[in-house]
């Protein structure tokens, strides 16, 4: 079997579903693959790591994707692991914050990742706000508790399937702005980027068909499928875990190897026009479909 | 401070072998770009930076003032009482036992994302080396100095301050020159949990963005402050330990 | 301020084995004692039971005041080694003691006394700057600043030269005058001038010396100080 | 080792004092769960968190033993050369400036996700402390001693060695007192930067899975290991420093 | 192993005022050479700049050998302060030159040499638990094991009595046979017992003074040595 490396972006959890159950259930094997599967704890890693050769395959973020191809980073997209943006600007439920235009003056928090600003600014100026209305925080490590706490009155960069959930256990239950209904062209949250000039796509391909058959597992049997990833560790098997893995497997993709080209266009314009980028690259810079070639 | 100029010379060597890393390794610039690159980024957002180092000298230099203090005060509170000595110690290296990231969030949640959660993450990180430094500088005192003070009637109080005090200015010395060299650490921890400027801020965001080479310049900007920073407590220090003669 | 005889009794242990026993110490009340003895035998641990300090031996027995109030708190003590502390400057470190407790320091007579030590040049220097007879001249100047009735001294002229010292001498029994002053020397002609009462101490216990006619301090030619001092040698050296 | 036992006291107190605070301050379990959470948190999970605690442990001890090592070994080729101390002592203090975590993807680069980067972070946080306490006392002997070796026509070697190093001993024990605290930081940290086991590793996934009583539970563990560390080199080296006279 | 003669010349300085000017002193070769001076006058200088030391004084002159060769790994030094090492036993510590020069120490001369010393029950003791006049015997000890050509002692018996001072000079004596010693000292009868030589150093600069007729070293009550001894002291006094 050829031995792959392959970085997720975070620890494991839910987001991770076809991944680890394509492990599980042997596609991998069947596919002629060894995955050696890392877990880093900050998420700018696996990138850089793919980029540099380090890994075969990274699970990373579109929009990131954008800005580190940007800037130089010979990095392209092969496949979607999550199909739609997770993001999303999370308030309290019984909170003051009834509608977008509720945050003129109000603390937002965020935890850097390079394009919160740009993603904030769409969506106030959806309700004729700018960022200068109102105050930016960043809290790093803990949105849902800083929201939860009232240090801030709202947090971006929280996701529907994750922090809502944990705000329902702890008993303070969040409302949930999805970006991509506040204004923002929508994305593919989860991707798996490659480094484009060192990459094996014959390999990549039996990676991308093994997950395919997970996810499509795992839509059919749900249940099943939970059973299978929570099987995986100890650790997983907790009521959040649980309750996020129903929010979270709708969203996998079934067709990880295919490409929306007009997403990858419609987010690199909207970066462009908010400055966090000097030029718009063709679609091809920044991603690839390698079932058409 | 003549002297000043003397860390120009590694610092060139430092140089070379980062450009050599950079030739010999083959390093992508993401990973770690060259000094070049670096540089142009440090010109071209002087100001930025700039303007974020300033915020987090200022955390620096109040975190450094109050925890040198603190652990002074604390050294001293463990040296007059074995009381203290037993109830304090164990505390002591409790707050270095529990990693300050893990208490960063809580802390940030009581003190809001202003300066003073930095500043208390860097009196908390510098805390522990100087009360121990000092307090093991304290518990050395020549035992015939400490005799003659007794026999002259000097109350506690007073020997500590007059005899083991002076006699511990090496020890508290050693301990402030870690200190200088953890204070700004501990800063940029804080600012990494919460903050929005500060060097530790404008990292994760270079970071986020993918301008490695504006991250890394942030990070020189950082070594230099804290160099000189150990440098001016090192020169201090030097003058006190040698007015102990 | 009356200065009280002092008596110890006792034996001391070194580990099991006695460094004295049955040791049966007076001195006498406003004057100099004197105590000589081979190096070793347990002077300046006597000396630092008076002063209420740790030593390296067990102690059991009494050290008492024929006033029989706790000598706490009423004696000054001068060590073998000079013990000066080396950050601050000679007249510092005779105005310790008021420093330590607090009162301020009189800095005309530290002056004055630095002066009658022959150390007036010297005042504002370091301990590390000075000369080894000089460092023990501050830490006697140290000593003679304290105002206590019970003075004990741990060969305090040892580092000296013979006009020196014999100034010194001079120096310290005037500023003592009517004080209990125990003097630990290895110089006979020193007991000699100086002792009101002279202890021989040995592996056997203490032993009491003849004194020369003539009242403490005797002039250094005095001819019973030189004939003492000769006898004292005499026995010290075991040719009897 | 009976003291081991009066920790036991102050414990009780910050136990005490955190269930004040979770009371007090009516803090909500998902910033601060009560003492008696966590503690069920621990016995629950006591299989996996001594998994874990016994992967950062490994990684713990040869991190402090490699630091001390190099730390000390730094210190002497300060101590012996003026011209190593010019180039050396920037660079020592640059290993403290430039943040591990900017640094961490350049060490996994080249260490990858294994035991070596952490126990490579652990030297990097306690070689500063080991180095800078430890070169303080070598270049404190005093001076009589180094003039009377000189004399006796000892090579500077033999001197450093058979003089200064006895002497800078309890300087010595000051940086390892410190060293034994700060290694299980570093440990952390490199867990943190990546792993998939280890103490830091479970703190982080049940920050992440907002599973704060066993975030706390393993916290507790740390504490306590750190804590018993820190014993045991405080031990260790009183009885080095009473051996020094 | 020649022992040379050794010449001082020179004027030293503190500061601006000079410490001593036009000085010239000369030590004989294979002899004691004894320095006798008040308190202060540079005489531990003057034996620091022999062994080739640093001193608190800015030195303008030459210090040469007889034999022209530098003097740099011929000499033994014992200081005024003992310099004991205090995490050494008294038996390393005595052992402390070939240790240090990496020549294996040679137990049973140090056995000898402490038992000589009266210090055989203190071998295994650490410096801190000695009394004053065993902690200057360990480093007398420590000195007469080296094995050098030139002996600089300074002030090497003054924490000792009489007894053990002879005693002490016997021993340094016979061992130190054949070499140049250079001895300072408070007490006129051990320059007059020891001296081949004896210099009285003052402000003004050297002075020699007569010897006892007797070949050293001498009798403690030797008449010449005791004629000497008196006039010694006279001259130091200041009564002539
Ligand atoms: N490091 C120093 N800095 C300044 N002055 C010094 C220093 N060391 C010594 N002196 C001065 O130099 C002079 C000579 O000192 P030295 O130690 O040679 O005297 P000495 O003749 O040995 O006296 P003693 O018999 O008291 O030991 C003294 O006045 C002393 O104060
Ligand atoms: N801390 C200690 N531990 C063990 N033994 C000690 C300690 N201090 C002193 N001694 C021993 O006790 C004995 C008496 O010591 P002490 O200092 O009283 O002698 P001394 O009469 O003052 O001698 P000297 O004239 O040499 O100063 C000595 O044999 C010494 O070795
Ligand atoms: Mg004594
Ligand atoms: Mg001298």
């Amino acid at each position: 079997a050829d031995r792959m490396t392959l970085i997720l972006d975070w620890f494991v959890n839910p987001d991770h579903g076809p991944i680890l159950v394509a492990q599980e259930l042997g596609y991998f094997d069947e596919a002629g693959l060894e995955v050696e599967i890392i877990a880093p704890a900050d998420p700018s890693d696996p990138p850089k790591m793919a980029a540099a050769g380090k890994a075969d395959l990274a699970v990373s973020y579109q929009p990131q994707l954008h800005l580190q191809v940007a800037e130089g980073m010979p990095l392209k997209r092969v496949g979607t692991l999550i199909a739609t943006p997770l993001n999303c600007l999370l308030v309290l439920q019984d909170g003051p914050v009834e509608e977008i235009a509720d945050l003129e003056g109000k603390k937002i928090g965020f935890s850097v990742a390079g394009v919160e600003e740009a993603v904030l600014g769409r969506i106030l100026g959806t309700a004729g706000l700018t960022l200068e209305d109102v105050e930016l925080v960043n809290v790093n490590w803990s949105l849902s508790p800083a929201l939860m706490a009232g240090q801030v009155d709202a947090v971006i960069g929280a996701y529907r399937n994750f922090e809502l959930n944990q705000m329902e256990i702890e008993g303070r239950p969040g409302h949930c702005f999805y970006v991509e209904e506040e204004g923002l062209p929508t994305y593919d949250e989860l991707i798996y980027v490659a480094n484009p000039e060192t990459m094996d796509a014959d390999m990549i391909r039996r990676f991308l068909g093994a997950t395919e058959k997970a996810a499509q597992y795992i839509v059919n049997h749900p249940d099943e499928g939970w059973a299978l990833f929570s099987g995986t560790a100890r650790e997983l098997q907790d009521e959040l875990n649980e309750k996020a893995w129903a929010d979270t497997w709708p969203r996998f993709s079934v067709t990880p190897a295919g490409l929306d080209a007009g997403r990858y266009a419609r987010f690199e314009a909207f970066l462009h026009e908010a400055g966090l980028i000097d030029e718009v690259l063709p679609v091809s810079d920044l991603a690839v479909d390698l079932g058409a070639e | 401070m003549r002297g000043a100029l003397r860390p120009l010379l590694p610092a060139l060597a430092l140089l070379a072998l980062w450009q050599g890393i950079v030739w010999a390794a083959a390093m992508p610039a993401f990973i770690l770009p060259s000094p070049a690159r670096v540089a142009t980024a440090l010109i071209s957002n002087a100001g930025l930076i700039l303007h974020h180092a300033g915020v987090t000298l200022a955390e620096v230099l109040a975190g450094l003032a109050l925890g040198a203090l603190a652990g002074a005060a604390t050294a001293l509170a463990m040296a007059v009482s074995p009381l203290a000595r037993s109830l304090i110690r164990p505390a002591l290296v409790l707050t270095q036992a529990l990693p300050v990231f893990a208490l960063a969030p809580i802390l940030t949640l009581w003190l809001g994302y202003g300066l003073w959660s930095k500043v208390l993450m860097a009196v908390l990180i510098i805390y522990f080396p100087v009360a121990s430094a000092f307090f093991d500088g304290l518990m050395r005192t020549p035992p015939g100095w400490t005799d003659l003070a007794r026999v002259m009637g000097a109350p506690g109080r007073r020997i500590l301050w007059h005899v083991r005090v002076p006699a511990a200015v090496p020890a508290l010395a050693s301990g402030l020159r870690l200190a200088a060299v953890y204070a700004p650490i501990g800063a940029i921890i804080g600012e990494w949990v919460g903050a929005s400027q500060g060097l530790g801020y404008l990292m994760l965001l270079a970071n986020g963005r993918a301008k490695i080479d504006l991250m890394f310049a942030a990070l020189i900007v950082l070594a230099v402050m804290t160099l000189l920073l150990h440098r001016a407590v090192g020169w201090a220090c030097d003058r006190a330990v040698a007015r102990m003669g | 301020m009356s200065a009280p005889a002092i008596r110890v009794t006792g034996t001391a242990f070194l580990g099991e084995a006695p460094l004295f026993s049955g040791l049966d110490f007076r001195a006498v009340a406003g004057g100099w004692t004197c105590i000589l003895g081979p190096s070793g035998v347990g002077k300046s641990t006597l000396i630092r039971l008076i002063a209420g300090l740790e030593t390296g031996a067990r102690f059991d027995g009494t050290v008492a005041a024929s006033d029989d109030a706790p000598l706490e708190g009423r004696v000054a003590w001068m060590a073998q080694q000079d013990d000066l502390l080396p950050w601050l400057s000679v007249a510092q470190n005779a105005g310790l003691g008021a420093r330590l407790r607090g009162t301020g320091a009189d800095a005309a007579a530290i002056a004055g006394l630095l002066r009658r030590a022959g150390l007036s040049d010297h005042a504002a220097k370091r301990p590390a700057q000075l000369s080894g007879g000089q460092r023990q001249r501050a830490a006697l100047a140290r000593t003679l600043m304290e105002d206590r009735p019970v003075v004990l001294l741990d060969e305090p002229f040892s580092a000296l030269d013979a006009r020196t010292r014999a100034e010194m001498q001079d120096l310290a029994f005037a500023m003592l005058e009517g004080r209990s002053v125990v003097l630990v020397t290895h110089d006979p002609g020193e007991a000699a001038r100086l002792g009101s009462r002279i202890w021989l101490m040995g592996r056997d216990g203490l032993a009491e010396m003849p004194l020369p006619a003539a009242p403490p301090i005797r002039r250094v030619d005095d001819p019973g100080c030189l004939e003492v001092q000769g006898a004292l040698l005499a026995r010290m050296r075991g040719t009897p």
